[in-house]
């Protein structure tokens, strides 16, 4: 099960022979549209590679993905997803998830997965609804939703994921939108590159039950104005002339600011490689609401220990230290004595 | 002594009995448990046959010298051999006055007390509660309280003290030693060698000289104590039990399940993934196992219960022997990740160590009432095999077996074991490792269906016509890529399916694996009187007491007989049958009834039930007054015509 | 039209049917709920009686124009009392390809099917499988597969957008009226009132008058067809029902559901606050609530469903009326919290409306087989009342009688439904709201015992010596401040107690409590032949089908009775005497067979389960079938000469 | 129940009968004096106030309180005090936790309270360890810890409970710790004041499991350089002459800086009233590990719409605008039809 040697792969090998049942105009298509065709290059066979999902609209991907691949139940997604990733560091493997399944009743194996930092890429459609059950507010859905079951409005704050996965010592971080198949590639890419959990939300239209909720940044004719790209490395611009920015205020907040008030050289610079994650949160705090700049792409980057290797490698050194078990010596272990 | 046969011995000097059951009893803090274990241990090697029962203090620690923080430890040794840990005490060494209060009701009419005399203090008595009206310290060692018992009042903390000075050990230091010398006492008193217990102290104290040295000389000073002082009297001996011949070893249902899982990954050559979330009293089977990684054993302490069955779920996906460990709580959360397993058909090992319910329960008290949530506790059709150890020692093979099953059918199994099997131990003798069972079952590794264009194919759920497994192809594997989920699947391929008959066939065929189980179940055995009309059958950790019931009342020539049964789900093939050759089925358990209401609604037999739901296990007495209630029934029956 | 009377009318020129089936079939975008619940709502306020079984696809949207993608509505409508939405329809609407292939068959022997002509082109028919060996499209309104059928063929499209377009309506949008063209020639062709369907079409589409104009053109369109046309012959009448004399509205079981949980609320004074996780097909009583804030209720929608039981009890503590809706995958998660609720003692109550399993199974089929979790699904001894509803509007009579339990005896009750009842409809005779029963409850005020001091105390735990309930004292009072908690309670102080024999009687006391709800079961109600041999015993929504196939029996001289149970836990006290009466009993149900084996456990009767397991309700004829197979058997008996 | 005249009373008001029973020298000791010492000067009664705890020691609190009081089951107090406070907006409602209750099985529910904001005051009491269960390691306890569970030590990394809360909106979040009576009952009393969800970590030594774990920090030499006061609309100094202090630095993180090297007015002013949780999540991210600074007080404390009260006002709105429910007009109001 190397991979060292991996054969060539097309989309449609990567491609299972079900039909796709999502709604006519769902974003999950594009979605779908975009890893299938990313798998090819990322240099891994469909064998090694497992899919993990719970319940959702959404969580019908694995279905649609010519490898291995689980539709679990609602929310345990993570928690199933570590113990393949523990059991098989060897493997691939990729939860998909909504807002409701991975925030809703699936919160807390998310945050102790990415407390842990297994290896596995956690892929959150957030259409801030729940699709399947065929609309009610989700745990990312605006105050004052008005839904099946909030016939008067919503009346609770909804969650940041991106705020909730750092919160949760997230090592990979990233946002996305199912409109940009390459921006959605290359932040799968990353993620994927990424040793340890990945968490990527990915703004997700449902056009039955919440359509257009984030047009007005993702619509092509507002995304100059709207998203601001991250780039490891460079100062934070958007516009489109570039001629805004990000800057870190002395009082402890980010600011927007016209490049031109303040000089390019007190524009921040992201840095996705710092331990501390305080400032990819504040990045990630920066948009007060979906009708302001939100920044996308990778918020943080780091390494630090993996989890499943760990476990590993204290399987390995026990066996360097104690040999490989031997049954009879454990059963004598307590102390024995002899009778006849 | 009641019970006890007393016998001359040969130099005329010691007496000898057939048993003897000894109750340590101290403050949480005074290392009884320790203490037991010690005696055990030498017991044991010594030759003697036994069965011990902790009895911890509930969860959290109760203020020292007060009733509810008394920690005990009862054994019973032998020189044949016994299952239970003895109904009522022949001994009880009380180390503070709480341990009297809360256990000399257990001592057998005429039984020791050996009291620390030290301890029977006015501060002391006060916490114990022995106070007369006006709230002043009584003392029961001299109003009366003992009258009818031997009592043997030493006091040991001050001779400990004592003998400890000239050793440099500080006063408060060399207190805790007591418990050493009330060992060493009882050593003498009961004839137990004294130089394992001596070398035991040299290793277990290696790093603490001073603390060592301490501990000896308690211990000689207890032994000494006995040997010098007239008080004590005669010596009795508990001879070596003529166990069948083999290398033994002392273990606890906990320990010995561990093992087992351990045994299970190792027969069936797959590496282990357990998932488990802490809890009284199964998270001892966590700490065991995480000591064995050399093993190929990966343990993930999860977030909580449901994490753990999904961990360990996924690793059964990707090729693991998947084991969650758990008590009754814990199985009420995994539920709807047990009823995932039993859809998408792979093998998973699910532990329930059985404590008090409902709810929190009696977390440290010990009570069989998880039967109904194993075999019903799950939404929809969900059937899977049940599996019950019997005895400390059996965990380990039930361990196998549940592991077997689940490997064979390609289901989740539910073993369960209990608080009083998972803290009690008896000697174990050791199997052959070579001659245990080879449980591997092989991988899928090619397609196994062409479709009408010629094409090979994988159909993930196509079944062995035998035992109706699904094939297990796991990931890694060119060409079997495949995806499970929790809906219903198609028949074959596993696709999408909610047609009406589709569904119907998969209920029959889940239904139907689980039956099959009933072709590996060997013959249920049947002990006791072959012309008996009474039967006793049981399950789980009452084997024990049922067994001393039998043999007893069989002593005294009543006519009964008794089965005892691991498998719950499916029940053995030949049960129905069974129970139809007697006037009488008994089926005692710690719950109210459960086994005994399934085996009523399977074979339409009206079983009587004998229910305890104390916390504690039977007392081979009670199941003998079932036993005698039983055949009285029948007599009246007889009179009254009908049968 | 097998089993439909047919008689002549008086005016000699339409027909006149006791009963009518029909179902519309069509793409889940075509509006096909829609169009069903107009023909009920037509001829539920015309006086029929009727039933309806809607019939969606699976939860996800399937590609239009395929078999998966259909959705159905079928209602069945009498001049006399009936209570099942029909075995086989005696019309077939399908407005696809798709339709016909998923619906076809359950048409009668001779039924009508009317298709959109205009649909059956070579894409629709493809996508709807209709294709030959070589993939080429085959059109089954021409290869004879309808040859025994009446087949009206009528272009619905096309009339639609015809008559649509003088009144500027696209023909994109037109196409979208094509099932008020349905509805309209159905309502010609069963002689439906047409004013009821204008006037709703007018207020439904207020806002948008184009489509209202669009929805009456096509609807009118439709009926002119009927009235114009040679082709489509006869009209039919079914003449209204005589009910019972009363104000009628019609209902589906999970809007009285929810009605009688706000009913509940009235009637036991108290607010409500219902704790939900959104989950098919029990969402709907959470969206229903939501609505009906005025009435003092609080709805949280939870993270999960462990959360919304919790919020539910947390509710009760505090004095509400808590209560929780899910479905089966919840009913396991929420296990744990249950048995909080049962060592807590406070009412709580927890609906399920069940669907197919294992795990996430069927969610938009029905089925009855989560009674063994609602029986046994928690750790430990944790017994609760269990009861079902029957019939859509029995839910709301259901709701209220699991309430009054909860409340009287503070304990949580489990209140079955299924996706039969909650998405089925029937007219229901709206009861006197001043009729229904006063079921409040006082709470604690005072002090209720006294202390050996003479102190006045507050107990928790001491009871009522009749219900066995204990005090509901609700934060806000002073004096009676008390904690509860999972862990075993001594009785009466409820402070927390390990010992064995307060655990022995504490879990009796809870076993004993629940039993005492006995007290207020109804004498069950047989119906039927007096000196029948056989009785179907039923639970749950299989009353319809058991109503209906008693009937058909009995008309045709088969001796037969029936019963239904509403109390699963406690069974209603005269049941075991009921049941002996008959020489054979069968219970009918859709699972395999949990309340017969738990009938067999509790009565020793050798109970005839009839099981079925396909996501959908007993056809009559089914049930039928099982009361003579009874019957034969009991001549095959008596042959045999035992009893 | 109205709590405008509410009777003087005595810490014994607020001391139940039962018997407490932790190990001798726990750190829950201190903290139920300061409970119960602080009540009688909040202004409520016993008989308004409720404690739930879910299980573990912590959770034996609520027995020692003569309030109302539920020891729930274990994680699940959160979701249980939700329903208590939003069916009687009129109660005080206390949550006891512990790190394994409050943040490993019962994760979700505390940050979907926090998220909802829900006037409960949440008191953690992190000892790093599952005490009750007798020494298995916690989601708070450090990489490396060996335990029970871990005999080769632990390899996953710890939550920051209060970058877990803050990441799930919490708004108001505080740290203290057991030792320090005074703090811990300002804390509370803050806790209490404020209206929505309030998180407190109250550091508190396992005397048994883990002794000592907090001892770098809290011990009374330690205190004056390890702890970090925090003072809303006071500058962030801490050391035995307040001579050090923390500062925003342009690259986006926090220092901690001499001030004698920077200057006073570079020193950053505590702001727990900001809208935005960023400058407190840095806060709580400031100490890397238990042997650096560690800020202490109130890191954050906003006002935003709490939920029970929303959730009444709905109520009361409904009411007012259509009447209290009539049943008869709800049963006819599907439409109805006469017979006879
Ligand atoms: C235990 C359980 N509870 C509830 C459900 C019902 N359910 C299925 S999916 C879903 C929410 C889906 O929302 P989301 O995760 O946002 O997915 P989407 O459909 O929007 O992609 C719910 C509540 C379930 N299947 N299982
Ligand atoms: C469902 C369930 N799982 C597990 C347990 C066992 N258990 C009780 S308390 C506890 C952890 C306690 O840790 P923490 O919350 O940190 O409290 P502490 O004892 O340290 O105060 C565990 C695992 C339980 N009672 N219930
Ligand atoms: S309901 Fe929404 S999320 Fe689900 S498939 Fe349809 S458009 Fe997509
Ligand atoms: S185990 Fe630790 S936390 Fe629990 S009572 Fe003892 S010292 Fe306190
Ligand atoms: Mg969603
Ligand atoms: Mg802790």
């Amino acid at each position: 099960m190397s991979t060292a040697q991996v054969a060539v792969t097309t989309k449609k090998d990567w491609t299972s022979d079900q039909e796709v049942r999502w709604c006519p105009g769902c974003g999950d298509y594009g979605i779908l549209l975009a890893v299938q065709q990313l798998m090819p290059e990322l240099g891994v066979a469909p064998e090694n590679t497992v899919f993990v999902s719970g319940i959702g609209c959404s969580s019908r991907f694995p279905y649609y993905m010519n490898t291995y691949g689980m539709h679990s139940i609602h929310g345990r997604a993570p928690a199933i997803a570590t113990g393949i990733a523990t059991a098989r560091p060897d493997l691939d493997v990729w939860v998909i998830t909504g807002d409701g399944d991975g925030l809703s009743i699936g919160g807390n194996h998310l945050i102790h997965a990415l407390r842990r930092n297994v290896n596995i890429n956690i892929l959150l459609f957030n259409n801030r609804i729940y699709g399947l059950t065929k609309g009610q507010y989700s745990p990312t859905s605006e105050v004052g939703k008005v839904t099946k079951s909030t016939p008067v409005g919503s009346v609770d704050a909804p969650f940041n994921p991106l705020s909730v996965a750092l919160g949760a010592e997230a090592s990979f971080v990233a946002r996305t939108h199912d409109l940009d198949r390459k921006h959605m590639q290359e932040t799968f890419r990353a993620a994927h590159a990424h040793n340890g959990a990945s968490f990527v939300e990915i703004y997700q239209n449902c056009n039955v039950f919440n359509d257009g909720q984030f047009s007005d940044i993702t619509k092509k004719t507002n995304r100059e104005n709207m998203m601001i790209d991250l780039v490891h490395g460079e100062p934070i611009l958007f516009g489109p002339d570039r001629e805004r920015g990000v800057m870190q205020g002395t009082d402890g907040f980010l600011h927007i600011v016209e490049v031109a008030d303040v000089g390019l050289d007190q524009i921040l610079i992201h840095d996705e490689k710092n331990d501390r994650p305080s400032l990819a949160f504040a990045l990630a705090r920066l948009n007060d609401d979906d009708h302001s700049p939100t920044p996308f792409g990778v918020f943080r980057n780091i390494q630090r220990s993996e989890y499943a290797q760990a476990v590993s490698d204290q399987v390995v050194a026990a066996s360097e230290r104690r040999g490989p078990g031997d049954l009879g010596e454990l059963l004598a272990s307590n102390g024995t004595w002899t009778v006849g | 002594m009641t019970d006890t046969i007393e016998r001359s011995d040969t130099a005329g000097n010691d007496r000898v009995l057939d048993h003897l059951v000894v109750r340590f009893a101290g403050d949480s803090g005074d290392g009884m448990q320790l203490t037991g274990d010690r005696f055990t241990s030498v017991s044991a090697s010594f030759g003697n046959d036994l069965s011990t029962l902790p009895d911890f203090p509930a969860e959290i620690r109760a203020p020292a010298g007060t009733v509810n923080g008394v920690s005990a430890f009862q054994v019973n040794i032998a020189d044949h051999e016994i299952t239970t840990p003895g109904d009522e005490p022949n001994v009880l060494v009380a180390m503070n006055p709480a341990a009297l209060k809360a256990d000399l009701h257990r001592l057998e009419v005429g039984g020791t007390v050996i009291v620390n005399e030290d301890s029977f203090d006015a501060r002391d008595l006060s916490k114990a509660g022995y106070v007369d009206s006006s709230d002043e310290p009584v003392n029961p060692l001299e109003d009366g309280t003992l009258n009818g018992y031997r009592v043997l009042k030493v006091p040991m903390t001050s001779l400990t003290k004592e003998v400890c000075e000239p050793l440099g050990v500080k006063p408060r230091d060399a207190e805790r030693s007591k418990n050493f010398f009330a060992l060493g006492l009882v050593s003498w008193m009961y004839t137990r060698p004294t130089e394992p217990t001596e070398e035991w102290i040299g290793q277990k104290f290696a790093k603490n000289e001073q603390v060592a040295a301490a501990n000896t000389a308690a211990f000689r000073a207890g032994f000494n104590f006995g040997e010098t002082t007239e008080a004590v009297g005669h010596r009795y001996e508990v001879r070596p039990a003529t166990l069948p011949a083999g290398t033994y070893t002392s273990i606890t249902g906990n320990q010995a399940l561990s093992w087992g899982l351990v045994a299970a990954g190792q027969l069936a050559k797959l590496p282990i993934t357990l998932g488990s979330y802490p809890i009284t009293p199964a998270s001892d089977i966590l700490h065991e196992l995480s000591k064995h990684k050399h093993f190929g054993i990966r343990t993930v302490q999860a977030e909580d219960e449901i994490a753990a069955v999904g961990v360990a779920l996924g690793a059964s996906f990707a090729g693991h022997l998947g084991i969650t460990t758990t008590s009754g709580p814990g199985v009420a959360l995994k539920s709807e990740t047990i009823s995932l397993a039993v859809a998408i058909e792979l093998p998973l090992l699910i532990i329930d160590i059985q404590r008090g319910g409902p709810s929190t329960g009696l977390p440290t008290k010990t009570e069989a009432s998880d039967l109904n949530i194993a075999l019903y506790g799950r939404h929809g059709e969900s059937p899977l095999p049940v599996v019950a150890s019997k005895s400390p020692a059996d965990c380990f093979h039930a361990a196998i077996e549940a592991a077997r099953i689940a490997l064979k059918y390609r289901t989740p199994v539910i073993l369960l074991s209990d608080g009083y099997l998972a803290n009690g131990s008896e000697p174990w003798k050791l199997p052959d490792v070579d001659s245990l069972p080879d449980i591997s079952v092989p991988f899928a590794t090619g397609t196994n269906h062409v479709d009408d264009d010629g094409n090979e194919e994988f159909w993930p759920y196509l079944r062995d016509p035998e035992t109706l497994a699904r094939p297990w192809a796991i990931p890694g594997t060119p060409g079997l890529m495949h995806r499970v989920g929790g809906l219903e699947k198609a028949d074959g391929t596993g696709n999408i399916d909610y047609t009406p008959q589709n569904h119907e066939r998969m209920t029959e065929l889940r239904e139907a694996k689980v039956a099959a189980v009933t072709a590996d179940i060997p013959p249920t055995e049947v002990e006791g009187d072959v012309d008996a009309d009474v039967l006793v059958l049981g399950w789980g950790s009452t084997w024990a007491a049922i067994d001393a019931a039998v043999q007893r009342r069989r002593r005294v020539g009543v006519k009964v007989a008794k089965a005892h049964i691991a498998h719950l789900s499916p029940l053995p093939p030949d049960l129905g049958d069974l129970l139809r050759r007697y006037r009488k089925v008994i089926v005692p358990e710690l719950n109210r009834g459960q086994l005994a209401h399934l085996l009523r609604g399977t074979y339409l037999i009206d079983i009587i039930s004998v229910s305890k739901i104390q916390g504690l296990p039977f007392k081979s007495r009670e199941i003998e007054a079932a036993i005698d209630a039983a055949i009285e029934s029948l007599g009246a029956d007889s009179e009254g015509g009908a049968s």
